[in-house]
């Protein structure tokens, strides 16, 4: 045990996700014409007018009919278009799950699902609209990409990639306001990103819970303990590797997602780890529970996804950590 | 004053008004003044936590204060599967703010429970739901399109049941651009589910932009006779005279092998001039100074909570 | 076996004849004389197995001799892109064994590839698909109601590209009681997608029985209509030159502001007696006695896989 | 190591368990007038035809409609019918996963969503039809169970225990003829099945793969492994005491299932011993791939999921356990 010098994350503002993905989308759709956007009348919540006014001809509003914007997003790619769908994040999955399998995933057609709105920080719509299933509804299909990013650059930059990418993906991101840190980190699709480095437990965080992490690891620091905290942006494919090295080094694994801790990223994370190198392990999610309606700062602390929870649940991991090794 | 204790209903043991005679209020008057109110606490919910859709709400408030306090034959006592009373959808679950009002104020709980709206540990979810026990809820909705099917579920049960009362839904215009109502529109033509009275806000207004240049619906009235329904047409769907004497056809219409749509011409945001005749207000609350010109607008007509 | 060899395509390297000048096979003699070996590639394919869906299937076999002999206009090569070249998407997936005769018979790929239907490791799944690069299928169908929104894609593909070809697609008349083609229906209506004709199999069967029974589409020329669509109709399906007829009809109206639907009333099991006028045979293989009946019914015009 | 004296399973016929079920049907809807049925054209794969002639009135052809059959199901319930839907395992899940998830399971109607042709087995149609990952999407909803039966005889006794259970359920059963040996073994939901004693390795089987299981168990125990055979059939809630009590035994799991190794029952189970008694776990289910057409049997060898495949993943399983231990 023992404290480490952090490195500093510091943010000029607060700016949400999903401006970063309509920033990226109106840049990619300067560079290459094959882009094309869908929307299911949701132009303005996925901060897609840019690209709209910009690029008129190459902007198909399709209506409240999710399961279509699917199939025509598939039939664009035929003649080359690259289409970017966009909707809140239940409509953009769970709502449109056979379409995606079907004519996207199996189909394997190089369409870009990029949905907004995801998780419990929608906020004051409540649970019909607050999706805590999408990343596990599509990690399950096989050959889909399925990012989550953390702030607003590493949208704006993943849209780019994403845009570069040859196949299906799945690119999630929010709704609220969130420190703006990661301008100078760069961005590559199923690579791990190491924020800080520590020995005592490894912390994965994805999405919004990332800049949640840095902040409890602070304070954990303050206790004394050393974390080493990864972000993992790319659900699918997964970067095993990183967080192998990280848990050989600290023997014990919290995961970090604004998604059921029932099928996300921490069930993948044990999956993996349970054939490589089975590893202690706890999971700051939601508790298989729907979501209600609140602010998205008081959703998150009452459903256990802030600094506070990760801090708590840190210590206690390390409690079982040294019982299990003192067996 | 006197509507909101017309009826006291609860699941919750609030005190009941028992054995109240139930009374269909006639008096067109009273249903008009009604309206103002209800307004107030469309605005002053969505205002108080600055989120919420006062458009499509406001829209509706005529058709919600006939629907509940002269249409619909309901019991005391709310219980989930209303039984021998007629029950109510809403499909467009957006549009809470009126529905919550409504209920309230027609005692199906507390009307200072309104505050709660879209609070955290709130039973008014942003979308209405049953999941926290809400007196008068009988399904979920939010995501659209979905509550057609399952108004056309009630109405089997009623008929396996021997179930005489009538299953009324409503369902934005927008909505209908989802595929799930047109299985049901099939499905209830086809099968002649003759105990439903669906009606379509028909505001021509969505998120988007005027329904016409987002998706046009195109003549919808006749897309419905094509699936055999019987359609009633209410070019001023504000007028609560008219939605009084629509729906007294619509119910005479009723187990005559078809199901029946009422397409209800309501202007978006009615009641507050600076929100009408837009979707600029489908989801968006006013602030201070705008929620004082609306309210400027509308009278208290019964008490705001 | 003058048809087979008209012209080679294949993504796989196949011997090609290349600067083969396209023609346009007017011949209806000869095209029909193509059907019954058609029908004998499905009976075959099937009984092999003893699993896929004969009935449908061999109620389009004239329209898809039709379509790909004489209406598509289409290059040697295959290319998934399908640029400038007419496009064919079938949306009723199940009804693979007329697609992939036609499509071998067309020189999409060897004849002899047939017998692989349905088998571990093939390139002919249960339904056709993408995913193991069979030349000819530009998407995955199989799960009902999704063909036609894709096939709206592709139109918005071409137009973007300025290429005037048009995009073909077939669906089944039960596959219309899902709520995704009326999704479709409303947006190419509404939208004025005009390079899309989609025909429909109105066979009046689905599988279990007839789709007046199951769920009935009531009139659905007056429900196209009133999506915006022009609707052609044509009483006897299974004859060649009616398919003709409309088709070349239907190609003309293309480019007028308005999608195109074709009520083909098609014969289930066309062709094979005791297949015929009914549901059994949709899912359902013949056994050793019942083909040999089948085959008996459709002599081997181009000779068999 | 050591073998163990083997419980033997006999079976008189094999019998497919959407027969189970519609036998089972049939039977509560003798019980109970208040159970109704639902199909969306698929009387005859689903078994339902007997139900139907029995009870014409109750029965609801709903024709090619999976949405709006969900729907009509939730609606059936006020008023108090008992809705058993019936198609494929695909159209009950990914194709109506929204639906479920508002107007069943968050508005928490007691709908029981009965699955035929799950999992590869559905053979000859293809990847279109062979859903290998609604396990994961059910598992995920808060409030609903979910359970995969293994044989003719499970599958109706699991039909009796949905009719009497309230609260949504989804009830996965198959396609093939499967021997039908459980004549003897009583069904509660949620409690897991010892099916035999040993000691090296904990073999956790769901669905079809119980019985490949059993064959696998009597291969390696004439090669000297000897198995704890569980059978899980109700995979949420999960029995986690049977499976904590034999991994404290064995000190190895493997996770047997006709799924997606993501998302699945195998995952769930990593899930919670990574929180508990992290165990080192080998996966038997398919390889993040989509299906393809062929027989079952050929596609149960080519997928590995037959018992073969279970003998081979055991052994190398045995070994790693060793290897570990003896670090
Ligand atoms: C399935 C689904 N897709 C998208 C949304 C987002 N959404 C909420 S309201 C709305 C517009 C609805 O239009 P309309 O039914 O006309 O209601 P109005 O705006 O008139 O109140 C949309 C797109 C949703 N709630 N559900
Ligand atoms: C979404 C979906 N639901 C159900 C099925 C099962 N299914 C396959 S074919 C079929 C009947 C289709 O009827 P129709 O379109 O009329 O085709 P036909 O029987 O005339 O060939 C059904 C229900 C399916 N493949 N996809
Ligand atoms: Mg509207
Ligand atoms: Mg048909």
């Amino acid at each position: 045990m023992g404290t480490t010098d952090l490195k500093n994350y510091s943010f000029n503002e607060k700016i949400d996700t999903r401006t970063g993905f309509g920033v990226g989308l109106l840049e990619v759709g300067k560079i290459n014409k094959n882009i094309v956007a869908l929307c299911a009348d949701l132009t303005g919540s996925l901060k897609m007018g840019d690209f709209k006014k910009n690029f008129p001809e190459r902007f198909f509003q399709i209506g409240i009919a999710e399961a279509n914007m699917m199939g025509i997003a598939a039939g664009l790619t035929i003649g080359g278009k690259i289409p970017f769908t966009g909707t809140f994040a239940n409509f953009s999955t769970g709502r449109v799950y056979d379409q995606i399998r079907q004519s996207i995933a199996y189909s394997n057609k190089n369409v870009k699902i990029c949905a907004s709105h995801a998780g419990i920080t929608l906020g004051e719509d409540g649970a019909t609209h607050q999706i805590l299933e999408d990343l596990g509804l599509m990690k399950m299909l096989p050959g889909m990409t399925v990012i989550n990013t953390c702030d607003y650059e590493q949208t704006r930059k993943a849209t780019h990639a994403v845009a570069n990418f040859l196949g299906p993906v799945y690119l999630r991101f929010g709704r609220p306001k969130v420190p703006n840190f990661s301008t100078e980190i760069p961005f590559e699709i199923g690579k791990g990103i190491k924020l800080q480095n520590g020995n005592d437990v490894t912390i994965v965080a994805t999405g919004h819970l990332v800049w949640e992490s840095l902040e409890a690891c602070k304070k954990l620091n303050k206790k004394g303990i050393s974390c080493d905290i990864i972000n993992i942006h790319t659900i699918k494919p997964l970067d095993e590797d990183i967080i192998l090295e990280s848990v050989k080094k600290t023997g014990a694994i919290i995961t970090c997602e604004e998604h059921n801790y029932i099928g996300g990223l921490g069930e993948s994370i044990a999956g993996f780890l349970s054939k490589r190198k089975p590893t202690i392990q706890s999971y700051v999610a939601t508790n298989d529970t729907f979501g209600e309606s609140g602010t998205p700062r008081l959703l998150m602390k009452k459903y256990g996804l802030d600094s506070e929870t990760i801090v708590e649940k840190t210590i206690k991991l390390i409690e079982k950590k040294n019982q299990l090794s003192s067996k | 004053m006197f509507i909101n204790f017309l009826k006291k209903k609860s699941t919750q043991g609030y005190n009941l008004i028992q054995n109240f005679t139930f009374t269909i209020v006639k008096n067109i008057k009273k249903l008009e003044e009604l309206v103002p109110q209800v307004r107030r606490d469309i605005l002053r919910m969505v205002h108080g936590v600055n989120s919420g859709h006062p458009g499509g709400s406001l829209g509706c408030a005529e058709f919600f204060v006939v629907l509940f306090f002269h249409v619909m034959n309901s019991k005391n006592q709310f219980s989930m599967d209303g039984e021998h009373e007629d029950l109510f959808f809403l499909s467009n679950g957006h549009i809470s703010p009126v529905y919550y009002s409504v209920l309230a104020r027609n005692g199906f709980f507390e009307i200072s429970e309104l505050s709660t709206f879209r609070k955290i540990n709130s039973r008014l979810q942003g979308h209405p739901t049953t999941h926290e026990g809400l007196p008068g809820v009988r399904i979920s909705s939010g995501s659209l399109g979905q509550g057609l099917s399952v108004a056309i579920g009630a109405c089997l049960s009623k008929k396996l049941n021997g179930d005489k009362s009538i299953v009324y839904s409503l369902h934005g215009d927008g909505e209908l651009q989802e595929g799930q109502n047109w299985e049901a529109i099939m499905y209830a033509g086809s099968k002649k589910v003759d105990n439903l009275i669906s009606t379509i806000d028909y505001n021509k207004q969505q998120i988007d932009g005027s329904t016409e240049d987002v998706l046009s619906l195109g003549n919808l009235k006749k897309k419905l006779e094509s699936f055999n329904w019987i359609v009633f047409e209410v070019d001023d769907g504000n007028n609560i005279s008219n939605i009084i004497e629509v729906m007294d056809i619509a119910k005479k219409e009723t187990k005559k092998q078809k199901p029946i749509a009422i397409l209800l011409h309501t202007i978006m945001g009615n009641g507050v001039d600076f929100m009408m005749h837009t979707h600029a207000w489908h989801g968006k609350a006013p602030n201070d100074e705008e929620l004082k010109n609306a309210l400027s607008q509308n009278k208290e007509t019964h008490g705001d909570y």
